[in-house]
């Protein structure tokens, strides 16, 4: 039992760090999604194959940096402090997916190019507020092929990766229902999307699958519920939260240090700001829950590194997370006053953030459903 | 003490309604959701001057100054029966500068000013933060010099909120800079088109547009002055209290919630109905009586206008609970619809047309604006419970 | 609408508040209690009697003294700045009850015998946490004669009262199930009570019916689910909670005035406490708070007293005083520090009257699925 | 890092486990529960004495100074073991006084009082708060006053808690009236059965006893102050931070809300299944989540501690949060029993023998007292990120 990082972790954050803050800037971010959201620039993406950010999780023989998802997590947490693009994320996501689910030629093939930033891929295994439920596309089998149908809601990315990986049902006259898991080459015959306006100006789209026509080799993937492959698309799903989560602190530290910055300087009634006894509260608030949701992450992490499902502790990180990274914001406004409010101050990029983030994998009401079901308390209904 | 209208309140709501169904249309609904703030419509500024030409802009001012006499009770009718239509009311030109001039002003001020004001024709910004001084307004260094019979203006104003499209600034200037710092303010009504002001926009997160106005060697009457030089910082003291309470109707948020909680009963988000869930009924039920309290709390404050107070204390704890609840209602309104609580108005399939993530951006501005809840908290403790000062 | 009292009322409330202040000390309210809950003292009744309090919203005609629920609120708020014994609000409950359920004769035996302060009741006619739902009590009819049997819960005072107001659910063999409401003289064979051991150290009992035989004069009104009576019934239970959300209201008032001469006075790191921002800023939240909760009961007072159910109102006002009143007791112990946390400062009474009126009637859960059904927010479960 | 047990860590678990099998008895429980803090009775003694044998009261301690050389985690083990049957640790004896002897005592120091707190023998009331000093621990008046090889002491000390069931108390004084306010004050550790001691007890809200302690002319040796005379501000200040730390044990939490979780799934409140519920599981859950991050608050601050460290933030942190934890507990746990919420530990029907409710009157103390929470977090603000100070 020991809640320290090692020497080596601190070193890596903080070196990552220092890259970050000059290939990420808030001007690069904010040029990115302005006026419509464009791709990461091939100087940041290389910059981060450079620091291994995305081999990072990947066992050496496929490619990767053989890094654990802890190690992934503070990166995470880095990348999250300067707003790194999404892209990257969903590219993690997918690649996780297809490390946990593909055969090795497959794994040796995608991550490798992954890690060397020559592919960019997203998925759609789950709800996008994280429920584990019925996949949305139907998977109805004839004549050799598979047709996929059916609409997937705010898929990251999806114009900008070259493989989406998708979960469906299928649908077969002779066998039960079962879940396949699908990689598919974009651009596909009868795969559309459409973005959606996003409060963050981020990248999500409404896919739409019509009668998209694969063979059984693009099935990496095919389980019934309950069974190991389930668990370790449960598992993704776990891992994909508390990742998020490590993202999560780390905006939550950037939006506290800007905070500290301008009260420190600020002068009102011929004081620092942060003079006041009721702003040093609401950092002091701020600073409690970021810790606490930092605590909480690492830990998942760490649990879901030793292969474990981590429900409970990913569950409680995510609510933790969702709480201390808004918190930190909407007070980072309070204190900020007029200087964080104007668009071109920047804050409200955090700020946008922090509640995209809260949605996508579920807000805290979703997060305490799955953890009464988790505590064994009964109905989830 | 009622909870009810009187049969005399009755008939003016009616009066009201038959009013707005007259002359709110759909497409004056569309030009006010496309421009923001940001641009006064041809729409807009005809339903003004209908709205003016009734001297609505002073309903509550006394008959001598151009008034109609009514209360503070139907003041806050009309303003509640507006915000639910989604069309402007008075704003602080009447509600805040315009009960300045009837306390504190000359003769010669009243006469200038009252009547144009009662008929919606002028409208001022209301000029008093500073780059340098934030919500420490007396530390505000806009100088006004006498030169003649001409005052001479020069300095910036920041958050200075429809500059743009108002006709006058209702300007906070030092005018004695060796009084201390709150015994040499004056005020001044400086007309937006004088030569010298330059008004640069300023877009905050809300995509509402607020300014940076430059003043540099303004010249105004001097009969602009408002009231007795240097005694300014008391007029608008008493103008930040009266801006506390007309900016804490509760009526936006009741709209708001009411059109949430009809999307969560009767429409599919992903095939649920969300007032099928027992957490979502839960947070709406909290925010209905959050909602309601905050009715009370206004309604608290005009009662106490129509009896003569100045409910100094109770529009102040309206503010600050106001305020936050615009952030629960945001916040949770967002949460409750899930990863469509963050699609804007752009997006067709945006629950409430986007309001509710638009308030999200919104709502910060009303906790920090108008007097920082950490001040106004200060205010309730110290004027309203009369514990000691602390060094702010 | 006007929502400031009228000098009447006023002045009413503060006359009541001296008499109080002088018969109703804390000494007596802390005797009352200790080792074992007391009745109410006669000097203090009769006070009560002289003043009128007990007959308040009675009309004339029954030896009432013809004022409104709203009045009896404003007294019940003075009541509750004192911690005035619950013998008072259990015969005032019981006396609404009989007004409004009985008939002329029992009304004026009864009511003008608790106006003048010669009888106490009390009363059972739903579940202490204000549900509505079907009573504990059986009825059977058999030989002319009620048998009534079932247990009851949390009921006050019981054994200082002469009269006991209980619902019961008929069963009989060829009629469909009923409500009555049964008046039993006290003592009663077949009744038996036993006091609870409670927080607020208040008289509250478990009360055993055990073939409790009475005839039908006993039983004052009988009638279906939905019914006028029915409602009757629900706008008592709404009156008694609206009556209690008022005197949550003057207790809250009560311990913030305690709270604010404390900080006003008490020294610490060489100046008064009060002059904390820390310190105002909790003084602040629980002014608008009480202020809040204090509006909220008076319009659910105002519109149950104009005959309305009030469901709506009643429901927003019990959920705003629950946590006005125990916010103010926390905030005045972390004020007041060790200096409140003594048995001896008495600040205590409060806060177990704090929690003690919150759960009866419901706590907050419990009032927002109320409110969700009133808002026709669909299912209540 | 790493979140599991090692492998001597789950030995030495595997150790107190055993220990607490075989030494705690029903007897042992039904003695704590009926004299609280009151009273020390002979079971309790009798276990003091098996957890003294084997030096666990300085687990932690360097072996010179009698201790096992082991480290904060497995403290915090034991402490939460300990917790969990319900029986006394290590009090601030073992956890704040001794490591302050052993920071900044003199050798003789160390050696008159370190061996007997290892054995639990010797035990402290802690009096640092005075009548009319108050969180403001460094305005204390208590004198002591050198006479001979004698210290003379007179004063009083108030929430001066164990006094009566102590053997010594860690008294802190006033050593030089003309120095600043931190500048003279000394720790003087004085035998509570000197003559011209009277300790009179005081009874919390929670039913727990504290004391108000007299010394009037107290004479101790001058050996028995404390490293050196004149210091002893900046001792207990260290002890503070110290204090916090131990005091924030999550475990106590942790056992209430799993009973609390079992009861409101396996019985029936008037023929209600609680967690059938939505909003019961909801609250349950919440509560869940909190408790977890109390722990991990406090693991960090043990891990900091075994690295070397001096944790304040986070220890303050931790303090914080349980404390306020501990608030939230209670008044949840209460109101979800609804009406049963309010049954004290006599009533037989009272669920969880009345333990909820018996929190609800404890959980004030721990957000005043060691630390109001309000000072701590100017700590937070001020230690921690380096605000300016607001002159407190």
């Amino acid at each position: 039992m020991k809640l320290t990082l090692t020497s080596p972790q601190i070193e890596y954050q903080h070196s990552l760090r220092q890259l970050l803050e000059r290939e990420c800037t808030v001007e690069l971010v904010r040029s990115l999604r302005n006026p419509d959201p464009a791709p990461v620039p091939p100087q940041l993406w290389s910059a981060l194959v450079r620091v291994g950010f995305l081999g990072l999780p990947f066992d050496g023989e496929v490619g990767g940096e053989g890094g654990s998802l802890l190690d992934l997590g503070l990166a995470y947490q880095e990348a999250g402090r300067v707003l790194c693009p999404t892209d990257v994320y969903s590219t993690m996501a997918f690649g996780l997916a297809v490390d946990r689910l593909a055969d090795d030629d497959v794994r040796k093939d995608l991550i490798g190019r992954i890690a060397q930033g020559q592919l960019r891929g997203t998925s759609a295994l789950w709800h996008p507020d994280g429920e584990l439920d019925r996949p949305a596309v139907q998977a109805r089998y004839a004549a050799g092929r598979w047709r996929l149908s059916g609409r997937l809601g705010f898929v990251p990315n999806v114009e900008a990766s070259d493989y989406l990986l998708v979960a469906a049902q299928t649908s077969e006259p002779t066998r039960p229902e079962q879940t396949v898991i699908v990689l598919l080459r974009l651009p596909a015959e009868g795969v559309t999307s459409s973005r959606v306006m996003t409060f963050g100006r981020d990248s999500q789209f409404t896919v739409d699958l019509r009668d998209v026509a694969v063979t059984d080799d693009a099935v990496i993937s095919r389980h019934d519920a309950g069974s190991a492959e389930a668990g370790s698309v449960h598992w993704l799903r776990n891992a994909d939260l508390a990742l998020r989560c490590a993202e999560m602190v780390g905006g939550a530290q950037a939006v506290l240090e800007r905070t500290l910055d301008y009260v420190r300087t600020r002068h009102q009634f011929g004081r620092p700001i942060g003079g006041f006894q009721a702003v040093q509260h609401q950092v002091a608030d701020v600073r409690i829950g970021v810790d606490g949701a930092r605590l909480a992450t690492y830990q998942a992490l760490w649990w879901l590194a030793e292969g474990e499902l981590a429900e409970r502790f990913t569950v409680i990180a995510k609510a933790c997370c969702n709480e201390a990274y808004k918190r930190a914001t909407l007070t980072a406004h309070q204190l900020h006053g007029g200087m964080g409010y104007l668009r071109e101050t920047d804050l409200h990029l955090w700020s946008e953030r922090a509640k995209v983030t809260e949605l996508t994998g579920g807000a805290v009401d979703v997060q305490m459903r799955r953890l009464a079901g988790a505590l064994g308390l009964g109905a989830t209904a | 003490m009622r909870f009810d209208y009187t049969d005399k309140q009755l008939a003016w709501r009616d009066e009201l309604r038959t009013f707005l169904d007259r002359e709110v249309s759909d497409e004056l609904l569309e030009e006010i959701r496309h421009g923001g703030s940001d641009v006064r419509g041809p729409l807009v500024t005809r339903f003004r001057k209908a709205v003016g030409d009734r001297g609505w802009y002073g309903l509550n001012w006394p008959v001598e100054y151009g008034g109609l006499g009514l209360t503070a009770v139907e003041q806050q009718m009309l303003i509640d029966e507006f915000t639910a239509r989604g069309v402007p009311g008075p704003d602080l030109t009447a509600t805040s500068v315009a009960p300045m001039i009837m306390r504190h002003g000359t003769e010669a001020n009243k006469a200038d000013w009252l009547p144009g004001i009662a008929r919606g024709e002028i409208t001022c910004a209301v000029g008093y933060s500073e780059p340098d001084a934030g919500t420490d307004v007396a530390s505000l260094s806009t100088r006004a010099e006498l030169d003649g019979d001409e005052w001479v203006i020069n300095g910036a104003k920041i958050w200075n909120s429809i500059a743009h499209i108002a006709t006058h600034e209702w300007l906070c200037v030092r005018t004695d800079p060796a009084a201390p710092k709150h015994k040499g303010i004056s005020v001044i009504m400086v007309p937006i088109d004088s030569p010298g002001i330059e008004i640069q926009p300023l877009v905050a997160w809300s995509d509402l547009r607020t300014n940076l106005t430059y003043f540099a060697d303004v010249r105004v009457p001097a009969r602009n002055l408002i009231g007795e030089v240097n005694r300014g910082w008391s007029y608008i003291t008493g103008a930040l209290d009266l801006e506390r309470g007309a900016l804490a109707s509760a009526m936006q948020l009741r709209v708001i919630l009411d059109d949430l909680m009809a999307f969560c009963s009767t429409h599919l988000l992903d095939g649920v109905r969300l007032a099928d869930r027992a957490e979502v009924r839960h947070r709406l039920a909290a925010l209905d009586a959050d909602v309601e309290v905050a009715r009370l709390l206004n309604l608290e404050s005009a009662s106490l206008i129509e009896d003569g107070q100045v409910p100094t204390i109770p529009a102040t704890e309206a503010k600050i609970f106001q305020s936050e609840l615009r952030q629960r209602v945001a916040d949770w309104g967002t949460q409750l619809l899930g990863m469509y609580g963050q699609l804007d108005w752009h997006d067709r399939e945006a629950p409430l047309r986007g309001r509710i993530e638009r308030l999200y951006r919104e709502a910060p501005l009303m906790r920090f604006g108008a007097g920082a809840n950490e001040v106004l908290r200060d205010v309730i403790a110290q004027r309203g419970q009369g514990l000691p000062r602390h060094d702010r």
